[in-house]
């Protein structure tokens, strides 16, 4: 028995066998998350025939991605899902309340994952429990019903890549933001598609959860199939600040990839993603001066409290100027944000304060754009019209440089207003 | 304008709200022919009415009629879809304002009539009576006020004002 | 469904093709009916996509096809426009696994650039592995479909064969 | 012979003696458009071609859908600051500011005996500081942009006399409510006053709440008293002596002529709530004490103050802090001012630690296009002004009630009389 990679690992011990990349398994995933989705996939999963979900305890619903519900059509859709939690007696349910917010850091907020874990989501960030050691991958729908239905699906165990880190960043206006986004400049949007990615080294360890939750989310951006960082003595305080157990998984050394990339935290530099893809990223000193309309400081990718609170630093006294939202990604950023006085620290600079939420990521609710706008958005993705105008610009950043840009009206390096 | 208006009676009840007349999802609209598509749109007779879209019509409402919001698209749904005129016993301030302003007459009744959806009506602006020529019964109408007589002469509120219609008002 | 007859008309698009682009993002909760959603198929890439795909079409596609969102509506919509197979140099792994699912043919193979030109008429046989473009007389293999997705194709989805499996077991 | 409020304004503003059911052309002192009705104005103003007369008497404020939802009002805030650029216009309350008549009151743009139009049919609760502001359509707006001045047909007057004061549970709502049912089409088209003693009691925030029901009244715009509370809070705006002392020459002469006069002792009312479909079907909330409810919301032009969110709050608190699980309740402060003063008191926090889901200020599920639209067969209880059918989502029923009553009931589920948590 050879060395393992991370995905060997963890479909072995789901399948009580040794099983190696390249196989096809059946494998019955420990979390199953989905959001304003969920009523789509009750439907299917009545059309399966299936009556009864195999296991409600493994299935987590989040509503997350219009709320509170802009329109009719969203308030029914909300319903029937509240319909169905209540028939299923699913008790991971966050509904329009406050403990709830976007599904991926609810997820990670609360540790409902951990190392060895499977977890499928229908979203294609699902790869952000990754920082939790989870092996988690997107799925679609359909599928997801086929999973309510049965408790299991298959997975082709996929090849790795991994990515060492090395040294730390220099200073706080450079983050795992930036590294994730030179990251998608060098591999491309399909650069490791169908790939486990794991993020490993001593530069690893010395960054926060939430920044391994925004590198394992750009994953996705990427074409991952899940991104997952190894457990250190970080991640198990995290865990067990919420009464979770510490189990760690993860790769034998010498194991085999497709492919390794190293990174210097040094080396990296503020980025910003151009339209209309994550992965036409450039030094934003090479960018700097593009005009802005409205700047976005929220999403599963950079919604915490860290990334407030980095925009709170360099805006607090200073005045927007340009619309500026913020978004938190749960309610538990909120209250936290609330209580160190940040979101009032943003508030006084002129920015709009939304309920947690998605927001206008993908163009369903607060803060969509008009023909010709451009935004700077902290989020993960900036294809053609995702924030509902075609004709509409959105560009990616980290907070602080989507801050730096609010005082400036237009793109800037952050290190230029650093205080 | 013609001094006689005549269409056929669409027919509503009291307290018609500007919700029911124009709903709010459609309030980004500016275009008063893409506003004409959706007035009455949750209204039971919504299909009637689009059967009689392109006759010429005068609606005849109860009481407190256009009450609630100050859209402004209400009136010009109904002046883009074909109505001539709209009478009542009573309008909400706004909603009659806003008629006049957009050129579309709306008259107070001065007592109840006798009218149902498809009468042929004729509003006499002059004599202040509205007809009901499938009967022949007239009913009392209030007379315009001088300055609405004004603004619906000039074509709505924006030609009035353009016209030099002000100075004759203004103090 | 029949897979050894899948034949349309070519529509051709290049690399990177996302799901935003495919459906947008903010008709997923208000866009329900199935043929309002091909309406909006393509429409901030290809505009005239809809009426282009109606008569039945083969998508020849470049790299990564499919990648961005797991919203699934960026398969149906397809499917409901007139798609019927899909070949790519490469898929978004998630976008395959939904067009599968949603018994959408999505064949990864690296076909070359002189195969056919837009509008010539292509025909594929999975259970053979073969794409022919009955315009120009080239033909294209590729490996045979493994067996269990192509049932799942056969039985027309996921859907379908799940409730075959569901129900014929209760 | 003396004059009324309402009647001092347009004479003063005409330099002569107006008589009521005159029709007479007025300056105007600011004209107001939103997100709604603003892009309409806009179209109208264009294509009369004529210039602005007076930039800086406009105003824009975005509320309706503030941040957009949707491509179309994204489309038209942008179409609106353009306009705003292009005319030289700086009064722009943009998405940030909340609920209108509550950003420009908190902006100090309006004073006492200001003529002030708006697109919005609650632009009158205004009234509650001394100002004649109405409710107008678009053209009305474009029109007196081109000119600076507008219409109106001088309103007889109705004196509405409050004797002693309310009692712990019963707010300014209820008053509005108890009103709504009791005095059906009597006030239509009328300008009320509100006098006595139980008037003055009435905090600012109370006032706004009566005044800004005079639309569901069909009244034309009510004034709440010109008085030395009035004085306080235009201080606290930052408008000085001046406001004050034009408020006081405002204040309606002893032999004023009234249509009705019409007295309500405060203290024989009790908590009310509107059943759906019209906020005149008000009964006490006793009457239907126990109708399980979905959804409460909390806030807009008529109860969305600091002063209204921090009763809700103290209710929350003596009722055990938490809402029913299950229910979803959703605050949205007025403005942007209340937002803050809702975070620097501790209120927002202990809100969300019960379960509330706060918003950004606007004007939230009262356009029923933003924060909480309601599926079909759905109940809530909102402290806005208005429940129509069909309004805030098909086959939904929306029941309207005080922040306190809609607090109360968020805490059990049901329909709940606020004066259970109260009593002790």
């Amino acid at each position: 028995m050879g060395p393992m990679t991370f995905a060997e690992k963890v479909f072995s011990s789901k399948v009580g066998r040794e099983v190696r990349a390249g196989e096809v398994v059946v494998a019955e995933p420990d979390l199953c998350v989905s959001h304003d989705n969920s009523a789509y996939i009750w439907r299917s999963f009545l059309e399966m025939g299936a009556s009864k979900i195999a296991h409600p305890e493994r299935i987590a619903i989040f509503l997350d991605h219009a709320v509170p519900a802009p329109t009719p059509e969203h308030a029914e859709n909300h319903r029937t899902i509240r319909e169905l939690v209540r028939s299923q007696g699913i008790e991971l349910f966050f509904d329009v309340d406050s403990r709830g917010g976007v599904c991926h850091q609810v997820v990670c907020e609360l540790a409902l994952a951990g190392p060895g874990d499977l977890v499928v989501g229908a979203d294609s960030h699902t790869t952000t429990a990754g920082a939790l050691g989870a092996f988690a991958a997107g799925v679609g729908r359909t599928e997801m019903a086929s999973i309510w239905a049965t408790g299991h699906t298959w997975f082709l165990v996929p090849e790795s890549l991994r990515v060492e880190l090395k040294g730390s960043f220099v200073d706080e206006m450079v983050g795992a933001k930036d590294l994730a986004l030179r990251i998608a400049s060098e591999l491309g949007p399909d650069g490791a598609d169908y790939l486990s990615v794991e993020f490993d080294g001593e530069g690893l360890r010395g960054l926060s959860i939430s920044d391994r939750m925004t590198l394992c989310n750009m994953g996705a951006e990427v074409g991952a199939k899940s991104c997952s960082c190894r457990p250190d003595e970080r991640l198990r305080e995290h865990l067990s600040s919420r009464g979770k157990g510490f189990e760690p998984l993860w790769s034998d050394e010498g194991a085999s990839y497709v492919g390794r990339l190293t990174y210097r935290l040094e080396e990296i530099e503020p980025m910003v993603a151009l339209p209309e893809s994550p992965s036409d990223a450039v030094p934003v000193r090479e960018a700097e001066g593009m005009p802005i309309d409205q700047v976005l400081i929220g999403s599963c990718t950079n919604g915490r409290v860290e990334d407030l609170e980095v925009a709170a630093r360099l805006l607090s006294g200073r005045r927007v100027s340009c619309r500026v939202l913020v978004i938190p990604a749960s309610w538990g950023v909120y209250r936290e944000a609330l209580r160190r006085g940040i979101l009032e620290a943003l508030v006084d600079a002129g920015c709009v304060v939304c309920p947690p939420g998605c927001g206008p990521c993908m163009g369903n609710h607060m803060g969509v754009l008009a023909e010709g706008e451009v935004c700077l958005s902290t989020s993960n993705r900036n294809f053609r019209g995702r924030m509902g105008n075609p004709k509409a610009k959105v560009l990616l950043s980290s907070p602080a440089t989507a801050a730096a840009s609010a005082i400036a009206g237009y793109l800037v390096d952050p290190r230029s207003k650093r205080r | 304008m013609d001094r006689v208006l005549e269409g056929k009676a669409f027919v509503l009840g009291d307290d018609v709200d500007t919700d029911l007349l124009y709903h709010n999802r459609y309030l980004h609209l500016i275009r008063p022919e893409e506003m004409a598509d959706h007035l009455l749109e949750e209204h039971p007779k919504a299909s009637y009415l689009r059967e009689i879209r392109g006759d010429d019509l005068i609606m005849v409402g109860g009481k407190n009629f256009g009450c609630g919001s100050s859209r402004e698209h209400a009136p010009k749904a109904m002046r883009a879809f074909g109505f001539k005129a709209v009478l009542a016993l009573s309008f909400s301030r706004i909603f009659h304002r806003n008629a006049f302003n957009c050129a579309l007459p709306a008259l107070q009744l001065l007592e109840e009539v006798e009218v149902q959806d498809g009468d042929l009506l004729r509003l006499h602006l002059d004599e202040a009576w509205l007809e009901n020529a499938r009967t022949g019964e007239l009913f009392r109408v209030k007379p315009m006020e001088p300055l609405e007589e004004e603004i619906l002469r000039a074509g709505g509120l924006i030609p009035f004002v353009l016209r030099g219609g002000v100075a004759r008002w203004a103090p | 469904m029949k897979l050894d007859r899948i034949r349309g008309k070519a529509l051709i698009y290049g690399d990177h093709v996302n799901t935003d682009v495919i459906f947008p993002g903010k008709y997923t909760y208000t866009v329900k009916d199935p043929s309002e959603m091909a309406s909006h198929a393509m429409e901030d890439l290809d505009p005239n996509f809809p009426s282009r795909a109606r008569e039945g079409a083969v998508l020849l596609v470049g790299k990564n096809f499919g990648c961005g969102s797991s919203r699934e509506q960026a398969v149906l919509c397809l499917k409901e426009a007139g798609v019927r197979a899909i070949l790519a140099r490469s898929f978004a792994r998630i976008y395959y696994r939904n067009a599968i699912n949603l018994g959408l043919p999505a064949i990864k193979l690296d076909w070359p650039e002189d195969f056919a030109l837009e509008g010539d008429e292509i025909s594929i046989d999975l259970e053979m592995g073969v794409a022919e473009n009955l315009s120009r007389g080239g033909f294209l293999s590729f490996p045979p479909f493994p067996a269990h997705l192509r049932e799942i194709l056969e039985a027309g989805g996921l859907v379908p064969y799940t409730r075959r499996k569901v129900v014929g077991r209760t | 012979m003396g004059m009324t409020t309402v009647e001092k304004i347009v004479s003063y503003k005409v330099g002569r003696r107006v008589e009521v059911g005159e029709a007479v052309w007025l300056e105007v002192d600011l004209v107001v458009a939103r997100d709604f009705g603003g892009p309409n104005a806009v179209k109208t103003f264009e294509e009369a071609g004529a210039p602005m007369k007076h930039p800086e008497r406009v105003a824009f404020t975005f509320d309706l859908e503030a941040p957009a939802r949707s491509e179309a009002y994204a489309q038209n805030h942008k179409a609106l600051r353009d306009f705003c650029k292009k005319h030289g216009v700086e009064k722009l309350l943009d998405v940030n500011r909340g609920v209108g008549q509550h950003a420009l009151l908190e902006s100090g743009l309006v004073a006492p005996g200001d003529v002030v139009l708006g697109t919005d049919s609650h632009m009158n609760l205004l009234g509650a500081v001394g100002a004649l502001a109405l409710g107008v359509g678009d053209t009305d707006v474009a029109a007196a942009w081109i000119c600076g001045g507008s219409w109106i047909k001088v309103p007889p007057t109705a004196k509405l006399v409050l004797e002693g004061s309310l009692r712990e549970g019963t707010t300014a709502k209820d008053l509005a409510l108890t009103l709504l049912s009791k005095m059906g089409d009597d006030l239509m088209g009328m300008a009320v006053e509100l006098h006595g003693t139980g008037a003055e009691g009435l905090s600012m925030s109370g006032r706004i709440t009566l005044c800004s029901m005079a639309t569901e009244m069909g009244s034309e715009i009510a004034f709440g008293p010109l008085d030395e509370g009035l004085s306080r809070f235009l201080e606290e705006m930052g408008l000085g002596g001046d406001a004050t002392s034009k408020a006081a020459k405002l204040r309606p002469d002893p032999e004023a002529k009234y249509q009705l006069e019409e007295t309500v002792r405060l203290e024989e009312l009790c908590p009310m709530i509107a059943m759906p479909g019209s906020p005149r079907h008000a009964v006490p909330v006793e009457v239907v004490e126990g109708t399980p409810i979905d959804q409460v919301h909390i806030g807009s032009c008529t109860n969305g103050s600091f002063e209204d969110i921090r009763a809700a709050h103290q209710l929350l608190l003596r009722g055990g802090g938490r809402i029913k699980p299950g229910l979803r309740c959703i605050v949205t402060p007025a403005t942007l001012g209340v937002a803050l003063r809702m975070a620097e008191s501790g209120i927002t926090a202990d809100l969300i630690r019960g379960g509330v889901v706060v918003t950004n200020p606007s004007c939230s599920l009262c356009t029923a296009r933003h924060f909480g639209v309601l599926a079909s067969g759905e109940r809530c209880i909102s402290t806005s002004n208005r429940n129509f059918d069909g309004k805030v989502g098909r086959g939904a029923e929306v029941f309207l009630a005080s922040p306190l009553t809609a607090m109360a009931s968020a805490i059990t589920g049901e329909i709940t009389d606020p004066r259970k948590f109260l009593r002790r």
